[in-house]
């Protein structure tokens, strides 16, 4: 049972989320990120996801260390898909699981801020008409100041 | 030999997903000084990060023969 | 399909999700609730909950609307449990999908905060020497002021 | 005939779920200070809340024949 994980397979969310109830915990949250039709106006075909996949999981796991630091007796799972995926598809499953309920809000929140920085994974965005890398461009976001490690929030 | 792995866009502007670099050390610099001179693409780098076997590096990290170097663009997971 | 339910059996996690997942939803938060073992210093043996189902049901539908009202595009559903449950096992699910992420965790907890407000369920936590219906006691939460439809966060 | 409801603690005490009560119309402070009486218990409604037909209600509303009343000691799902 890999914590810290990418996958070619559909997610399954419950499985996510067995890896993270415990005896201790009284919360569960868990973060799902699905494929959306409409985005800025034009209708996603597909998504294809790629990712440096031995350094994404070290980095997932990075911040599962980062959460278990900030948040006291909390537990996080996280199972990232790559390939091609049609709308509504589940991208990203995050689960933390903390003794009270506040935790695990801030702490899933936290996670998938952080998946979006630090983790080395891309989207690729079909349309009927063309195609684009998620944040291959000038206009969206790009890092300036060397590597993202610090620029976490810090809570 | 140093090996070296892009993604994403950049991967698909080279062409490939792995580039062999016969050299003992080079700095990440002038790792992407040689590949925008080969690949006459002067910005290639640009907004990247880069990673030393699987961990994020600087510009002035020496890269040894038989070291793994990785290009990230930016990431958009999630 | 019923979004908002009172359930005698076991909750499925992916089930709950696959109720508000839809094509212009990006983000899915989920809040599960479990049972856990240790509660201020006592070791909870099984909880027992009870509810009077039909009221309840609609109060969970209230929740939703107010979601619907407050998050645009937004999609809630709960699936609460009664019965006796073990350590770990789950009470409640809330799902709520938006189109993006932020709005997801800000409705899915203003979700739980209500089910503790406005919901007839009450849960009995049984110890190994005895048992206690959970705020039946002067020292913990009780109304003093009429209906607490009024008293939820404003967000 | 108005039918009482009650539920986890108060249930216990009264040792029973649901009661009947022969009257064509009641106020819900009526109805409460009826149960007191026949239960014995003068605190029987500390903290509870009172719904009739399944929406909340106050001590003033009027309750009448057919009408379910239930009262709802403090909640605590989730």
């Amino acid at each position: 049972m890999k914590p810290f994980e990418i996958t070619e397979n559909t997610i399954s969310v419950q499985e996510v989320v067995d890896k993270v109830i415990h005896p201790d915990a009284g919360a569960v949250n868990t973060f799902i990120g699905t494929v959306r039709e409409m985005t800025k106006g034009k209708r996603t075909t597909y998504l294809k996801y790629e990712a440096y996949i031995p350094m994404a999981e070290k980095q997932l796991s990075k911040i599962g260390e980062e959460i278990a630091a900030e948040w006291p007796d909390s537990k996080c799972a996280i199972t990232h898909r790559i390939g091609e995926l049609g709308i509504s598809e589940i991208a990203v499953v995050i689960a933390v699981s903390t003794p009270h309920r506040a935790h695990s809000f801030e702490a899933c929140r936290y996670a998938i801020e952080r998946i979006k920085e630090i983790v080395p994974i891309w989207k690729k965005e079909h349309w009927e008409d063309g195609s684009m890398w998620v944040g291959d461009q000038l206009e969206t976001t790009s890092y300036s100041k060397g590597h993202p490690e610090s620029e976490g929030e810090s809570k | 030999m140093i090996k070296v792995l892009l993604f994403a866009g950049m991967q698909e502007r080279a062409g490939k997903s792995e580039i062999q670099l016969n050299e003992p050390h080079l700095l990440v610099s002038e790792i992407k000084r040689k590949l925008e001179t080969q690949y006459d693409f002067p910005q290639m780098f640009t907004g990247c990060l880069s990673a030393v076997n699987e961990e994020f590096a600087d510009d002035d990290t020496e890269v040894r023969s038989g070291d793994v170097v990785a290009f990230i663009p930016p990431v958009s997971g999630g």
